[in-house]
């Protein structure tokens, strides 16, 4: 499968994140965004992480591993993000009941 | 035109859909439903890589445990279409043509990359496969793998220090 | 010097680390034994020591571990520097203002094993040979950030804070991890080893470009560079003071440090493709940072702001990347560290953060408003003050290259312009009158804290090289 | 004793220090002792210096006192030159100066102590400056000596400071002198330019050699220093306010010396003149026209002073002819004749207006002949001296000039002539509506009247004396061969054909006689007319004109002062807010601009996502379009 | 060794001043630390040209190749002994004023000042003079805002940024020209190098980076605006430093730092720059005409002398040279003496407006004799000092080969001395002629220790005035070699 067909699916499913992130303003679906972003992101690095062994592959058979490592950490860090964005959000909804990125306009200029 | 490309290109399709139905989708638990969808797709294209490991830890972790973490949220604040007041219209479609736009100028940038060549070997090769992934991790890896445990641990503390009631 | 044996980079004196993790722990369960908040404050004191005394034995080739790191970190005096840098302020910033942080709740404990993390972050950050432990550091710096930031839980501001500062940093982490992936695609090796990124290849590969110019946006985020430093303002706004000078100092400088080096050993040798953008950016930072600190009414987020014009002026260090552009860094991040601190130290005594607050505050607290004019010239980069020698070095890795002469002009314009709102301090406390609400009386210690920071500053203005000694041999080498 | 020259100059400076430093404590005696003295020892050794210059063949000698300037080539010592030239100049102002400071020391007697003692330091100071004037051995040092007397010409005029008027005459001197003083500096800057050095007999030696052009520039340049300083069109309008300084002032200052230094500058420098006609027939013009103007105007004049001020002016005009068509020595006879006389008029003057409480208006005046005898005599005799009747000395050197002028062109002559019709006209209306007729004063004026003290009355005569028969020094060679003394003992220094253009004797004859007729018939008319019924209302028509000085003042404020006034008030208007307005907008700008660009900082996730996105994008777009 | 202990004396004993608390002491203190100054800076009057006590040079940056080397040449000399002798005559002649609160501050910034300037006259290492420049400028921003007029706080900003921004761009100059320097060092010496290095088409854009900050501080037209207010604004005493020696840093600035490194530059803009002298001088003589406040006129006139000085400057010739060395130190010592009378009358009357004043004279004979003289020599009357520097610097100026203009910069500078006449008589007339009013019915003549200053002020404007040899031989070298530098053609 030619590479590129992954790269501009997964840079594809990136800025569909990001227009969520623009478009949405229920702050757990901006960050659901985000999520789909680095999902994005992982796709791509496996996809690379092939395209790496099968261009090193006959030199190095470990290579392209340390993609498919990476996408792992980013697995673990993303757990721990959601983790404490999930508790942030709670945080602010306890106080103000919304969780309305609009609303989130005390702090200006 | 073997089963691989179609495979392949019915989870693009896939994933793009379900991924463009999260952004649009007024229910969050919609949304939530949809992301679920995405990560399956992606979860298939791990296996068309021939990267299992990665491919089950995806559904576990994401469409597991992630996903629902955050209906749970959603049931806690029983939250639903009415709830969220639509952004005006103007940012949002000045979110859609700025997301496009990035896309175009990401594509217009990577198009000209002469990767034509280079091909992601499909559904051989075993470094996706569990064994290797865990002798490098717990030889090379391993130093990032315990730092990780730091993360997990303020991660921790964080969470009970915004959590818990005082 | 350490590292320069057959050994480099494998074997490690990651002292810092290990301690800074342990510590952190330590602290964690010091809350469940202890609830003497003097009792956790000493312990985190003593750690902070500890670390200090660890990192400078790193740096002399003492070491508690010998680990096999495969290349993941790579130690230098640069990196190492920046650790003792890091953990200095946060020493001084816990002498100074650890009262402070009881203030802000109940969970002291939690809060230093938080910033323990946020060391073990930054040791790895200025320390990081690969992609890989960059990442990982700077989720280690950011998790615990945004929870401190948010860490006043009944205040909406901080919450709101807390809440922003996690949606845009996830976001530039998505941006980063794009970054990485592209430049792993790039890579022909394969790897997220810094220096096996850049491809000598003569035509450079769009993919490897586009990765560089993600890792320079997320990077310019974090160390709130414009146009992304959107975040920084209402974060250091909203946070509690105390955390805010950690983060607008410690956390701020040490990612910069990080930055450096990725720059610096990863793509340094294809600087000519991407100076363009570091100048753009250095120049839209310093405009938009000097600009609008002009017109802030609250010294707080007058800080925040010149934190970013600040930002401007290292990124110049970026733009260069000569050896005294890293000396430059060095100084910049001590004496800017030292100052912020001491400002805020002093504005967390304040009753009301507007400049009003400080009118008339030299006949109240002579000695306060003495240090901290001292501190606001610093940063305002008059001579006799570290700030000027920090911008002088600044200014002199870019005119030493020759290029980009016009960024120079342009910076010391703004920083023209930057006398204007730090000297408002001045006059305020100087020449006007009024009670700005008659603060509590200072310690003797923390006056005689402040005073030691004066002169630090005084001493770094005076004699720049007694913190470079170790460096310029380093640079000369090159 | 040339060496000891030095210490002529010195000498009243000495007395000026003395004077005022010590002025709170010294009596008037003593004050009126160092004054004079001081004066009077100079004189003296003048003397002695004189009667060694005037030996056969006596050398100029220059005595270096100090090494004033030196600058890489240029050297400028503080020399004096000891010369005839100089040393008659010494004796004139050694010697009337000490005769006025005599008469001070009972005109002023009024001030008190320490106010007496400021007006002798004053005239001291004023003494030495003069003297370092025609001292000086180069065009520095004269130059010093130059703004020196008018430094104290201003001091003097000024001296009742507390009545504003007499500040704004005083004002007025040293500004129009500065205008000259300008001419005067340049002029020295060219000599350095182009001979490197502003050394007399250096300049002189090497001026043959240079363009006709430059020195053209020279020279005008520094005759415009002279129409500052002896008030000459255009700059003379200062020497009639002048007259608010104390009398004995205007005699010594405006009158005898300080005015005539303009006269010595030109006839010092007269190698340069010779070798330029231009300036030289600019000098005439200039010269004969401020004598016709400033004597017309004195016709109408009522105060006493102003009328002599002006007759100054003219006198000056006079010898300014003299320069102009050659005849230094006629130029300098009449310096020095007019010294005597002029300074007897003033002094006259001053009795006369002591004698009246302070009162200088003609029209209160007349008959004053029978109270103040002395003063009547000596003062009719000065009049008929300037009327240059003779055998009075006024007769000799105006007649000098006249025929020299005669000889350059017979308009010279012409005008000349009248001029000295009018002269002999308004001086004897002068004399006339004040001596003679019926006293028109008050009447404790008229009990009040009496002839003036010794100390005032003995200048007088010995002025008189002088005024008579200086003459004699300078007779012409159609009346006796080789009886010019001056001419002879000046000759060294201004050359033999310093007397101006030969005309024929015949010819001189005739000259003398109409300027003689006309003297008199001036003289006679105005007696008859004057002394019967003076005029006493105000003036009309031309007559009008005349008085009101034909509205120069009035001509030069509004082309000069006013102007000049209106552009400092637009200039003032320009700094504040224009280039002080530029630099505060810039200020204001920044300020502005933070106040729009904090806007951007919305407080809006989605708005600062968007931002960053867009900053994004252009960054790509650069990496795309622009970079390469 | 002298330069040094001329640097360190202020230096100590105005950080010592701090910790007074006493205005009586902090007073005396800083006279006799001054008059110690002045002392040791006529020592090195008596000393040889090569004496090696002239000199010091330690290592301080080796890394950015600057040495704390300082020096005295004929025109670190005279600069010096400027402000050595400016300061107690400060001292002595203000002791009357009082300021408020912490007085003794007050002493101890006037002191750090005279450090500061002291650094900049002596530095003969690039980055050591910058790092002075801004040290001199930071204690007068104290001075002047916190006891200056009403209008001080924004006026005096006004001042700092001004000239901030200036020396920023001061900065960025000196770092290029260093950067090119092939032995990587500030010192003067490779400065002074640089003329053959850096092309004519660098040295033309170059200089400008480095005459804004000199422009700004002298000032020249149209860079002058901030001069007035601040002088209005500032203390007395503080005003006296600003004008006495601080203008000087510009000029000392031109010569020492800027013609000799970029002459081709400085022979390009000489024309330019000289123009806007000239219009200056006619300007501000034509402003001071019209101001009622002392304080500004002296201002103005003062923006007139020194663009007199530029002027020479740029006529790069050796009487313009030495004029201007010797103008600066008479400039300095005569405008001490105007701002001193001012300060009296201020002190006296309680008004600085030439139109409340009047009748002076009669009440203090002594103040306006003096008085008359200093004016005098501010309008350059011969036997004045001021005469030997303006007639130095016109033949200058007239003899300059560097422009075709000369003679017509003559010619409008003269009227300069016209306008100055003008000025200078109607202030001294308003002021001190006429009759007394209700507010100066009550003055009563000066003081001893003014009377002490103001007569020293007048025994030095006559000494030099009449005798310049001293002073002339004091900066003859100097002069020719700075013109030997500027001569220079690529």
């Amino acid at each position: 499968m030619p590479i590129n067909y992954y790269i501009f699916l997964a840079v594809t499913l990136f800025c569909i994140g990001v227009a969520g992130v623009l478009t949405r303003r229920n702050a757990i679906i901006i960050f659901m965004c985000v999520e789909l972003m680095l999902n994005a992101v992982n796709l791509l690095l496996v996809a690379f992480s092939k395209m790496q062994f099968h261009a090193l592959g006959a030199t190095r058979p470990q290579a392209g591993i340390d993609a498919q490592i990476f996408v792992f950490f980013i697995m673990v860090v993303a757990a721990a993000e959601v983790s404490v964005g999930l508790a942030v959000i709670v945080m602010m909804y306890r106080n103000t009941h919304s969780i309305d990125v609009n609303f989130l306009n005390r702090l200006k200029h | 035109m073997g089963i691989t490309q179609v495979l392949f290109w019915i989870l693009s399709i896939m994933a793009i859909l379900s991924a463009i139905l999260v952004v649009i989708s007024k229910n969050p638990v919609h949304s939530v439903l949809w992301l679920i969808v995405v990560f399956v797709a992606i979860s298939g294209h791990y296996i068309l890589l021939n990267a299992q490991f990665l491919a089950i830890v995806n559904l576990i972790v994401y469409a597991g445990a992630i996903m629902v973490l955050f209906l749970f949220v959603f049931m806690l604040m029983n939250l639903n279409a009415e709830t969220e007041p639509q952004k005006n219209r103007w940012l949002k479609i000045a979110g859609v043509i700025a997301g496009g736009s990035l896309l175009l100028v990401l594509v217009a940038a990577l198009k000209k990359a002469d990767l034509k060549t280079q091909l992601a070997q499909m559904n051989t090769g075993d470094i996706g496969l569990i064994h290797n992934l865990g002798l490098s991790l717990f030889h090379d890896y391993v130093i990032p793998f315990e730092i990780s445990s730091v993360l997990f641990l303020s991660a921790m503390v964080g969470v009970v220090v915004i959590g818990k009631k005082d | 010097m350490p590292n320069q044996g057959d050994d480099a980079g494998n074997i490690i004196y990651m002292n810092a680390i290990l301690l800074s993790a342990i510590w952190g722990i330590i602290m964690m369960f010091s809350g469940i034994v202890t609830s003497s908040k003097t009792v956790i404050r000493n312990t985190a004191i003593i750690g902070l020591a500890l670390l200090l005394i660890g990192n400078y034995a790193d740096m002399m080739g003492y070491h508690l571990a010998k680990i096999e790191v495969h290349k993941m970190l790579y130690f230098d005096t640069f990196g190492l520097l920046g650790n003792s840098i890091a953990f200095a302020s946060t020493l001084l910033l816990v002498l100074l203002s650890g009262r402070d942080m009881e203030k802000v709740g109940p969970n002291l404990a939690e809060y230093f094993a938080l910033i323990f993390f946020v060391l073990c972050g930054v040791s790895l950050v200025t320390t990081f040979n690969s992609l890989l432990m960059l990442f990982l550091g700077i989720e280690i710096i950011s998790i615990p950030l945004y929870i401190l930031t948010g860490s006043d839980k009944k205040n909406l501001k901080s919450n709101e804070a807390a809440l922003k500062y996690f949606l845009l940093g996830s976001f530039s982490t998505g941006l980063m991890l794009l970054g990485i992936a592209f430049l792993y695609g790039a890579s022909p090796f394969g790897s997220f080893a810094v220096d096996e990124l850049w491809t000598p290849k003569p035509a450079v590969s769009p993919l490897l470009l586009s990765g560089i110019l993600l890792l320079l946006i997320s990077m310019s985020f974090k160390v709130s560079a414009a146009p992304f430093h959107f975040w920084t303002p209402d974060v250091y706004d909203g946070a509690p003071t105390v955390f805010t000078s950690f983060m607008a100092t410690i956390v701020k400088v040490s990612i910069f440090i990080g930055f450096i080096r990725l720059f610096d050993e990863g793509f340094g040798q294809g600087a000519a493709q991407w100076q363009i953008f570091v100048a753009i950016i250095t120049a839209a930072t310093l405009f938009i940072g000097n600009i609008t600190a002009v017109f802030q009414q609250s010294v707080k987020r007058m800080l925040a702001y010149s934190s970013i014009a600040q930002a401007g002026f290292m990124l110049l260090g970026l733009l260069s990347l000569t050896g005294i552009a890293k000396q430059g860094i060095i100084l910049y991040a001590a004496a800017y560290s030292l100052a912020t601190i001491g400002i805020f130290a002093i504005l967390l005594r304040m009753k009301d953060y507007t400049f009003e607050g400080f009118n008339g505050l030299a006949k109240r607290q002579p000695l306060l408003a003495a240090t901290c004019t001292i501190f606001l010239l610093s940063l305002a980069g008059i001579p006799l003050t570290g700030g000027f020698f920090a911008k002088y070095y600044m200014l002199m890795s870019v005119v030493s290259t020759g290029k980009y002469i016009w960024l120079v002009i342009f910076a010391v314009l703004c920083a023209a312009v930057s006398v204007y709102y730090y000297f408002r301090v001045i006059q305020a406390m100087y020449f006007k009158d009024g009670d700005g609400g008659t603060e509590a009386e200072p310690s003797a210690g923390f006056k005689g804290l402040l005073v030691l920071l004066a002169v630090l500053i005084v001493v770094l203005g005076v004699f720049p090289q007694a913190l470079l000694h170790q460096l310029t041999s380093m640079i000369y080498t090159w | 004793m040339t060496q000891l020259v030095w210490l002529i100059p010195v000498l009243p400076l000495v007395g000026f220090l003395l004077t005022g430093l010590f002025r709170n404590y010294l009596s008037k005696t003593l004050t009126s002792v160092i004054g004079c003295g001081t004066i009077l020892v100079a004189f003296v050794l003048s003397v002695l210096i004189f009667g060694e210059v005037r030996q056969e063949g006596a050398q100029p000698v220059t005595v270096t006192l100090f090494d004033f300037i030196s600058v890489g080539k240029l050297s400028i010592p503080f020399a004096f030159l000891v010369d005839q030239l100089s040393v008659l100049f010494l004796l004139i102002i050694t010697g009337v100066g000490f005769l006025i400071h005599l008469y001070s020391t009972s005109y002023m007697h009024e001030e008190d102590g320490p106010q007496f003692a400021r007006y002798f330091a004053y005239l001291n100071l004023f003494v030495f400056s003069m003297l370092l004037l025609v001292l000086g051995s180069n065009f520095v040092i004269l130059f010093i000596g130059w703004e020196g007397v008018g430094l104290c010409s201003y001091l003097l005029i000024g001296y009742w400071f507390k009545n504003l008027d007499f500040g704004n005459a005083a004002k007025k001197a040293f500004i129009m002198n500065r205008i000259g003083d300008l001419g005067f500096l340049i002029a020295i800057f060219l000599m350095i330019n182009k001979f490197g050095s502003v050394d007399f007999s250096e300049v002189f030696s090497k001026a043959p050699g240079t363009t006709v052009g430059y020195l053209t520039a020279i020279t005008m340049l520094l005759f415009v220093g002279a129409t500052g300083k002896s008030a000459q069109i255009p700059l003379y309008t200062w020497l009639p306010d002048a007259m608010a300084g104390p009398t004995p002032v205007s005699a010594l200052i405006h009158a005898a010396t300080m005015v005539t230094a303009g006269i010595y500058m030109i006839a010092r420098s007269h190698v340069l003149y010779d070798l330029t006609p231009a300036t030289q027939t600019v000098v005439a013009v200039i010269g004969l026209a401020t004598a016709l103007l400033a004597a017309s105007i004195a016709l109408k004049q009522n105060d006493i002073k102003k009328v002599l001020a002006y007759s100054t002016v003219s006198q000056l005009g006079y010898m300014f002819l003299g320069l102009g068509v050659g005849a230094y020595t006629g130029a300098v006879f009449h310096v020095m004749t007019h010294a005597f006389f002029k300074a007897l008029l003033f002094l006259g003057a001053g009795s006369v207006i002591h004698a009246m409480g302070g009162e200088q208006d003609m029209r209160k005046m007349g008959g004053l002949g029978k109270k103040l005898k002395i003063t009547n005599i000596t003062f009719l005799l000065g009049c008929i001296a300037i009327a240059g009747i003779p055998p009075f000395s006024g007769f000799f050197s105006k007649d000098e000039i006249l025929s020299a002028a005669y000889g350059k062109s017979p308009v010279y002559y012409a005008v000349g002539v009248f001029t000295a019709l009018l002269t002999a006209f308004y001086m004897f209306r002068l004399y006339a509506s004040t001596f003679l007729g019926t006293f028109r004063g008050t009447h404790d004026q008229e009990h009040h009247l009496h002839e003036s003290p010794p100390a005032m009355t003995i200048p007088l005569i010995v002025l008189a004396i002088l005024a008579v028969f200086a003459g004699f020094l300078g007779i012409p060679e159609v009346v006796a061969p080789n009886a010019h003394i001056l001419g002879h003992y000046l000759a060294p220094v201004l050359g033999e054909g310093a007397s101006g253009p030969e005309v024929a004797h015949g010819t001189e004859w005739g000259l003398m006689g109409v300027s003689v007729v006309l003297a008199f018939i001036g003289s006679i008319w105005a007696w008859v007319r004057f002394s019967r019924k003076p005029e006493l209302g105000e003036p009309t028509g031309f007559g009008k004109v005349l008085a009101n000085k034909w509205y120069v003042d009035e001509f030069y404020n509004a082309i000069i002062v006013r102007p000049l006034d209106m552009l400092a008030q637009f200039l003032v208007f320009f700094d504040k807010n224009v280039i002080d307005g530029i630099v505060n907008g810039v200020g204001r700008l920044v300020q502005y601009g933070s106040r729009q660009l904090r806007l951007i900082q919305s407080g809006q996730v989605g708005g600062y996502v968007l931002l960053m996105v867009v900053g994004i994008i252009v960054l790509f777009l650069v990496e795309l379009f622009i970079k390469k | 060794m002298i330069p040094v202990l001329l640097i360190l004396i202020p230096l100590v004993t105005g950080l010592a001043g701090f910790f007074l608390k006493n205005a009586g002491t902090a007073r005396g203190w800083s006279l006799l630390s001054s008059l110690v100054t002045l002392v040791i800076s006529l020592w090195g009057l008596t000393l040889a040209k090569d004496s090696p006590l002239l000199h010091a040079d330690v290592a301080w940056l080796p890394d950015l190749g600057s040495r704390f080397s300082v020096g005295m040449d004929g025109l670190s000399t005279i600069l010096s002994l400027l402000t050595a002798v400016s300061f107690p005559l400060i001292f002595v002649a203000t002791w009357r004023d009082s300021y408020r609160g912490k007085s003794w501050n007050f002493y101890a910034l006037m002191l750090l000042s005279q450090a500061g300037l002291m650094g900049v006259f002596l530095a003969t290492d690039a980055l050591l003079f910058y790092f002075f420049w801004e040290l001199a400028l930071i204690p007068v921003y104290f001075l002047c805002s916190q006891w200056g007029g009403e209008r001080r706080i924004a006026v005096t900003f006004k001042f700092f940024i001004y000239t901030f921004v200036g020396s920023l761009l001061m900065l960025v100059g000196l770092l290029l020209i260093y950067s090119k320097t092939p032995d990587h060092s500030f010192s003067m010496k490779s400065f002074y190098a640089m003329r053959s290095v850096i092309s004519s088409k660098d040295q033309v854009w170059l200089f400008w980076l480095l005459f804004t900050a000199f422009a700004i501080k002298m000032p020249i037209w149209p860079l002058h605006t901030w001069q007035p207010d601040t002088y209005e604004q500032s203390p007395n005493a503080t005003t006296m430093v600003l004008s006495a020696v601080m203008v000087k840093m510009g000029l000392f600035g031109v010569i020492r730092w800027l013609a000799p490194v970029l002459p081709v530059g400085t022979w390009a803009w000489g024309d330019t720059v000289s123009g806007a002298c000239i219009i200056g001088m006619i300007y501000a003589s034509l402003v001071a005409i019209k101001q009622d406040d002392l304080k500004r006129l002296i201002a103005y006139s003062s923006i007139a002398h020194v663009g007199l000085m530029c002027l020479a400057i740029f006529a790069t010739t050796e009487s313009g040279m030495q004029g201007v060395m010797i103008q600066m130190f008479n400039h300095g010592i005569n405008i001490l003496g105007m701002w001193i009378v001012v300060d009296l009358i201020e002190r006296q009357t309680g008004t600085r407006k030439i139109s409340q004043l009047g009748g002076l004279a009669q009440k203090a004979p002594v103040l306006a004799i003096l008085l008359v003289v200093v004016a005098l020599a501010n309008v350059a009357l011969p036997l004045t000092n001021a005469f030997i520097g303006e007639f130095l610097l016109f033949s200058g100026v007239f003899t300059s080969t560097a422009t075709q203009f000369s003679v017509v910069f003559t010619v409008v500078a003269g009227l300069s001395i016209i306008l100055s006449a003008v000025y200078t008589l109607n202030m001294i007339q308003r002021v001190f002629y006429g009759n007394t009013n209700t507010l100066t019915a009550q003055v009563t003549d000066i003081k001893f220790n003014e009377k002490v200053v103001l007569v020293a002020i007048v025994g030095l404007i006559l000494f030099v005035g009449v005798y310049p040899k001293p002073m002339l031989d004091l900066t003859k070298e100097t002069a020719e070699f700075i013109l030997s530098k500027m001569n220079y053609k690529l």
